[in-house]
């Protein structure tokens, strides 16, 4: 990779290690749950049994014997400050604490105020609860049936479970390819339920001063400044008004999207926070957090593939049923129920789409997050990346081959998608080929066809996908009606040493490190001598949070163009110093010279000194510069993956091999955490493809919602990743960089799948449903009768 | 009410706790040792991990009466007035850590893992840290850091520490 | 996640054990690596009274050959069995299974006369006890008493261990001869209960006809399964594939399995075939 | 989690006989292991509780039951039941059908029961319902039969010996 700066001041390219490591590998990492104030009481949470229920008496009586239990709070309680629902940002309704009935199995029922966990958890035993269980509601096609029961009776004059209806592309024009095509090709996939279980839960400590009518909320949250602003909207009415509201989101152990959303247990602490004066803690088990908290996925996908016999792709058509729980609680851009699915069409070039969803209610938790990845984008290419596949087994060629020969091409760019998006930039042909080369693809191809002779299954997938992220340009794309931009607020102190701060929250992205690096590389300052704030309300410019590989198109953005401003404050000092007109300077990192003299200089830290010593007159003091970046459109990374798998063909143990993963996010601002950001991708693709799911039975039960059923992959089952890059820089972006923290998740299943299906489709098997369990594949073989012969 | 006489990271301590009292909750609310985390209830996911009398312990698992007469080390004795212990090194120089949750437990883990076997292959690194979840890295530099420690204990030529990512 | 709030005592004689189990009556148990019982405790589904743990005991850990037998103290610990060069020299079952059990801070703690006496049936231990053909040493009050494995599981959570007992010794006749053992599981994840588990012990003769066969089958059956016409199946063959066939078709008819999370009936019928097959020819390559 | 539980078994003993026990709720109870009835409210309404205990595992279920059929022409019928964790934590709802023919001068009873548990039994111990519940069906064979022979029966579930047999087993070999 070649850098524009020397290691020393470790701008963009340079694989600097991080800053942020001091602390946790010394256990000085400062966690929510690590938060400790004076008089602080403890929450816990009484949870509904039933999925579906009507609440008749709460009897809290025997709690509140318990010495040490200080309160229970209950929906009716709420109720009196209009407390008991909040808003969603799809601007549905959730409950925070109910009525009078609950919806999923796990809801909030209650909660126990008490001066210490363990007391609150003996209170929370002892709260009795009365139901009269109805029968749930856990089908979502189900939910469409006429005679189905209307979940939301809450909502005036509603009917049914349907909650939305979305469409984009050409329908009739879809039709007419579909109509006349050579080839065409159909499968029903799910993308099943799923949680990020990120390995910190999520919790708080609300802290409310009676005094200064402020409140001070610590929490886990990947998007600060939003959560605030719902804060006031929820609370204002009482008296919470956004500047009276600080909240602070300490160090995050993972967040993945799980982070975003407002749970029920943050309003509660704070109400109670609000009631009693005294701080909050409230810290989910990590059976709560399975069970309760926002899942992902859960699409039901109808998909279709056109094309001509030669393996040219014409047309696609999906069609989504949504589960959503019984509220639409996605953390979507406010105009995109589906988030961004419509980047379904992938990586090929062709002209004609068309897609639709409907979401509906059922009796399951509510969300619709991210499991990292931007919004709803691994649906999207698992669809087409399943059909890529399913139509090259149906045409009879090599899916390598055919993906070559349907890519858009380089200098198709900006290419105009079927469903109206504009990819900024890509060269797909080049990333598949060196995925190929790295990982010999035509040997294995070759070694296959020998080891079927010996009745052995291998297979080889491909993924090729392209991510859309970086949300969002304002003119599309908002929560809550606030425009999705990013933040950064440069400043530089005397000595040439600065602070940056950001809208944005890392949770282990490496914030601290990779900001100082673009800082470092626009005005030369030493990326070591740049300190990097975020995740506090008080201090960092506003801003919408980190999610959907965001931070780096916008944030990382704003970063840049904030630095510039200031490098351009910079060249007044300088000329004004070297005494020569601006024209007459040069830049080179970390000074500005005089253009043919370069010993006539001045370093960046002698320009910032001058700039609070020795300003020129009429020119603003001081060295600081903030940027709000807007972008002009979103980035679109793409990857080009190859998974091989063999299959134990009698007990369907199913290893992988090798997984060679090549992805371009554009200019790489430091290839060590670009690396790690794959391989840890990589693990949450594998997770989803072959291990976890969120399973409910038909009476309402979750039957997973521990970490010994929720199966997420340990270093035994997470194969040795193998990673690389192509680069294709992001035009529209200040540094040309499209961001990376998500695009292995999205890719990967695919690719996994991809390769299983190849290793038994000779057997009979065209689609095989994620997770692809040895149990599930057992099923399936002993189905095309397999295990008869 | 039981009284309980242990040793944190070589520090003596005498207290009274409920028997009840699990282990990282003395750790982390009675000692404000708050390195040591807790990710689920299963003893599922080792971000709890510390040392009792030098073996790796889930101490969501264990009660704090159990550990009567007996010596812990947590994280935050690993470093000392010399510097970092090699694990710590050999996590931030090999970018091991994302999020830094499960980085403890996956250090103190390792520790053990190393004090037995020395020079680790892969797979038995892999298996020797099943007992710990990550989420944020892949486990790909977690094993790469092992090894690398692995080598800076045994006073061998230390492996590269810049990425493969070409 | 908290467990109710108990009584604890740690005695230090087997004495003290008896009389405080029998002060504190049904709702008093016992705390060996604790593994099972406190996340139980945890999630609220157990709350003992009291909690008597016997860590202190003195000589309740030790892994020796001895009249016979290989001796295991009811707390020597997984990991001890993992490192115990007798253990690996010449019983190798003990390697396949320990390495398959949870994760290595579980096996730090968690004890095999647990792993038995918790009398759950996707534990695996009680599948390799059946293989071996061990007895169990029970120490109560009134002295010890020893228990054929066979007749050592009753029911779910039910040994014969009663209340005011604790399980003290686990007897496994000693490898002699030509000897071979295994041990394998299929598991949704590293350190999950069985799918389905198989434990195998052959011995044979110099002309390598099996004179004793030994199959215990882990999580396939209400309780920890011996296969017995498998085993039939094998003494006396020279273990030919047709043997070993007939055997595997065997264990997979006579088990039980239920249908859970981890796979149907179908599915674990055949993977306790191919496994029983698979380990068969393991202990066989095993025979020194 | 739902289950179907179907449950046959032969008792040496007239079908009338057999009937008028099965019939009978109060009489059944006491072969269920751990199960009283605590109050009749009417002619098919009764309020029972069950204290089950497996190990460390010990749960309360309050119960009702309802006979929504009992046709003692036809020694058939469909029972009711539904259990409450005493602590809240979900419930088991149940639909038995019942019945008793002649065979050989035998009598062979079918049960056939629909279960459906909700809440943290089915959560967490899924994998071992069915397997206890056939334990326990077992268990209750055994004492019914016992108590048509008119032998003595202890249903309660205490100490590790929730099974008379074992129990026997046990301490028969004790005094060998």
């Amino acid at each position: 990779m070649k850098c524009k700066t020397s290691k020393e001041i470790g701008g963009m390219g340079h694989s600097m290690k991080r800053k942020e490591d001091a602390r946790f590998i010394q256990g000085k990492g400062n966690y929510v749950d690590d938060v400790k104030l004076p008089g602080m009481l403890y929450m816990d949470i009484v949870r509904s049994p039933y999925a579906y229920a009507k609440i008749k008496n709460i009897d809290a009586t025997k709690a509140l014997e318990i010495p040490g239990v200080i309160a229970v709070v209950t929906g009716k309680d709420l109720e009196k400050y209009n407390l008991h629902w909040m808003p969603t940002l799809m601007s549905d309704t959730q409950m925070v604490l109910p009525t009078d009935t609950v919806m999923y199995q796990s809801q909030e029922v209650a909660a126990v105020i008490a001066t210490d966990r363990y007391i609150a958890r003996d209170g929370k035993e002892a709260v009795m609860v009365d139901y009269e269980p109805m029968d749930p509601l856990m089908d979502p096609f189900k939910a469409l049936d006429e005679d189905a029961p209307v979940l939301r009776a809450d909502q005036e004059g509603k009917t049914d479970n349907h909650i939305w209806h979305w469409e984009v592309g050409d329908k009739e024009k879809t039709a007419d390819i579909f109509n006349n095509a050579d080839i065409t090709v159909k499968q029903q996939m799910h993308i099943p339920r799923i949680h990020v279980a990120s390995i910190e839960t999520c919790g708080c400590v609300a802290s409310y001063n009676k005094v200064e009518n402020h409140l001070t909320m610590y929490m886990t949250t990947q998007a600060p400044h939003a959560i605030r602003t719902v804060i006031a909207l929820v609370a204002g009415h009482v008296g919470l008004t956004e500047e009276r509201i600080r909240v602070i989101s300490p160090d995050i152990g993972g967040g993945f999207g799980g982070k975003v959303p407002v749970y029920p247990g943050y309003v509660i602490a704070i109400a109670v926070s609000f009631l009693t004066g005294a701080p909050i803690k409230w810290i989910e088990d990590r059976s709560e957090n399975l069970q309760a908290d926002s899942f992902a996925r859960d699409y039901h996908i109808t998909a279709e593939m056109a094309g001509t016999k030669d393996g040219k792709i014409l047309a696609t058509r999906f069609k989504v049923l949504a589960d959503h729980g019984y509220t639409d609680a996605s953390a979507n851009p406010s105009k995109f129920p589906t988030g961004l699915f419509s980047i379904g069409t992938g990586s090929y070039d062709y002209g004609a789409a068309y897609m639709e969803a409907d979401a509906v209610y059922t009796n399951k938790p509510p969300g619709g997050v991210a499991y990292r990845c931007s919004f709803r984008v691994t649906e999207a290419v698992h669809a087409i990346e399943r059909m890529t596949d399913v139509f090259a087994k149906k045409v009879g060629k090599d899916p390598a081959q055919l993906r070559m020969e349907n890519f858009i091409k380089k200098d198709q760019f900006p290419w105009a998608s079927p469903t109206g998006w504009s990819y900024d930039s890509g060269d797909y042909h080049a990333g598949l080929q060196k995925a190929m080369d790295a990982v010999g693809y035509d040997e294995l191809r070759k070694e296959q066809i020998e080891l079927r002779k010996e009745g052995k299954l291998m297979g080889i997938g491909i993924s090729t996908f392209t991510e859309v992220v970086g949300a969002g340009p304002s003119k599309d794309f908002d929560i809550l009606g606030i425009k999705m931009f990013d933040s950064a607020e440069i400043r530089v102190h005397p000595t040439g040493k600065a602070i940056a701060r950001f809208g944005t929250k890392s949770q282990g992205q490496g914030h601290e490190t990779t900001y100082a690096q673009i800082v470092a590389e626009e005005l030369g300052i030493p990326m070591e001598n740049i300190q990097i704030e975020e995740g506090d309300t008080d201090t960092a410019p506003y801003g919408l949070g980190t999610y959907a590989s965001r931070s780096t198109p916008t944030a990382g953005a704003a970063a840049a163009m904030a630095a510039r401003k200031l490098r351009d404050k910079a060249k007044k000092i300088a000329a004004y110093l070297l005494e020569v007109s601006e024209e007459d300077l040069e830049w080179e990192p970390g000074k500005f010279y005089v253009k043919g003299a370069p010993e006539k200089m001045k370093t960046i830290q002698e320009i910032v000194f001058a700039s609070y010593t020795n300003h020129p007159e009429g020119m603003e003091a001081g060295f600081e510069a903030t940027h709000y970046y807007d972008p002009p459109n979103l980035t679109f990374p793409s990857g080009a993956y190859i998974c091989i798998v063999d299959i134990d063909p009698e007990t369907c143990d199913i290893k992988v091999r090798r997984f060679v993963a090549i992805d371009d996010c554009g200019n790489i601002i430091n290839p060590m955490i670009v690396q790690g950001q794959v391989h840890g991708g990589l693990t949450q693709g594998i997770a989803p493809a072959m291990y976890e799911e969120l399973i409910y039975d038909d009476a309402g039960n979750i039957l997973n919602g521990t970490f010994m059923d929720y199966l997420v992959p340990t270093a035994v089952e997470s194969p040795s990743w193998e990673t690389g890059h192509t680069i294709t820089p992001a035009p529209h972006h200040p540094i040309g960089a499209k961001g990376v923290g998500e695009s292995p998740t999205v890719g990967a299943p695919p690719a996994i799948v991809n390769a299983i299906v190849d290793a038994v489709h000779h057997l009979g098997i065209e689609h095989l449903e994620i997770p692809v369990t040895p149990f599930k594949l057992f099923k399936e073989l002993k189905n095309v009768g397999y295990f008869d012969k | 009410m039981k009284k309980i006489t242990f040793k944190i990271n070589g520090a003596e301590h005498s207290l009274e706790v409920e028997p009840r009292t699990l282990l990282v909750h003395l750790i982390r609310e009675n000692i404000s040792l708050t390195g040591t985390h807790i990710g689920c209830d299963t003893s599922s996911c080792g971000a709890c991990t510390v040392l009792i009398d030098g073996r790796s312990a889930k101490a969501c698992t264990i009660l704090a009466v159990q550990i009567d007469g007996k010596e812990i080390a947590t994280v935050e004795g690993l470093a000392t007035a010399e510097g970092l212990h090699p694990i710590q090194e050999g996590f931030h120089l090999n970018h091991a850590l994302h999020c830094g949750f499960c980085t403890s437990g996956m250090m103190m883990r390792a520790i053990e893992l190393l004090e037995k076997n020395p020079d680790p292959t892969e797979e038995e690194i892999r298996w020797g840290i099943a007992g710990n979840l990550c989420r944020c890295t892949g486990y790909n530099n977690i094993v790469k850091a092992i090894q690398w420690t692995a080598a800076k204990m045994a006073g061998k030529e230390l492996p590269s520490t810049e990425p493969e990512f070409v | 996640m908290i467990p109710e709030a108990f009584d604890y005592s740690a005695p230090s004689t087997l004495e003290e054990a008896f009389s405080l189990l029998q002060e504190f009556g049904d709702d008093a148990k016992i705390l060996a690596g604790g593994h099972s019982l406190i996340p139980m405790m945890k999630l609220r589904f157990a709350s003992p009274t009291h909690l008597i743990d016997i860590n202190n005991i003195p000589g309740l850990s030790y892994i020796k050959e001895e009249d016979g037998f290989l001796k295991i103290g009811a707390m020597t610990k997984e990991v001890d069995m993992e490192d115990s060069e007798l253990v690996k020299a010449k019983y190798h079952i003990f390697g396949d299974a320990t390495k398959l059990i949870a994760d290595p801070q579980v096996r730090n703690f968690g004890t095999l006369g647990g792993n038995l006496a918790h009398g759950d049936a996707a534990n695996d231990h009680p599948a390799v006890m059946i293989a071996l053909g061990a007895d169990v040493e029970i120490s109560g009050p009134a002295g010890k008493r020893s228990v054929p494995i066979d007749e050592f599981f009753h029911g779910f959570y039910m040994t014969s261990v009663q209340h005011g007992e604790i399980l003290t010794e686990i007897r496994v006749p000693a490898a002699n001869g030509k000897y071979g053992t295994s041990y394998h599981k299929a598991e949704r994840k590293v350190g999950d209960y069985a799918t389905a588990g198989v434990a195998i012990m052959i011995q044979t003769d110099n002309n390598g006809v099996c004179t004793k066969a030994g199959i215990g089958l882990t999580n396939v059956n209400p309780l920890p399964l011996r296969a017995k016409r498998s085993e039939e199946a094998l003494v006396g063959t020279s273990l030919t594939a047709e043997d070993i066939a007939k055997a595997a078709l065997y264990a997979s008819e006579d088990c039980n399995p239920s249908t859970d999370l981890r796979g149907d009936e179908e599915y674990k019928r055949h993977l306790v075939g191919v496994i029983t097959k698979r380990m068969i020819n393991k202990a066989i390559e095993r025979i020194q | 989690m739902n289950t179907k539980i179907v449950k046959e078994f032969e008792i040496e003993q007239p079908l009338e006989k057999v009937w008028a026990a099965i019939a009978n709720p109060e009489e059944v109870v006491t072969c269920v292991p751990g199960a009283a009835i605590t109050e009749k409210t009417d002619e098919i309404h009764y309020k029972g509780e069950v204290v089950t205990k497996f190990g460390p595992i010990k749960a309360k279920y309050a119960g009702d039951i309802e006979i929504l059929e009992m046709d003692n022409e036809n020694h058939k019928m469909v029972l009711k039941g539904r259990g409450l964790d005493s602590k809240g934590k979900g419930s088991a709802d149940m639909i038995m059908h019942g019945d008793a023919e002649e065979v050989d001068g035998k009598t062979k009873v079918t049960f056939s029961m629909d279960i459906t548990i909700v809440g943290m039994l089915a959560q967490f111990g899924s994998r071992l319902i069915n397997d206890v519940s056939d334990q326990l069906i077992n268990q209750f064979v055994d004492n019914f039969k016992a108590k048509l022979a008119g032998e003595e029966v202890d249903n309660t579930m205490t100490g590790g010996s929730m099974l008379g047999t074992v129990a026997k087993s046990i301490f028969g070999r004790k005094k060998d």
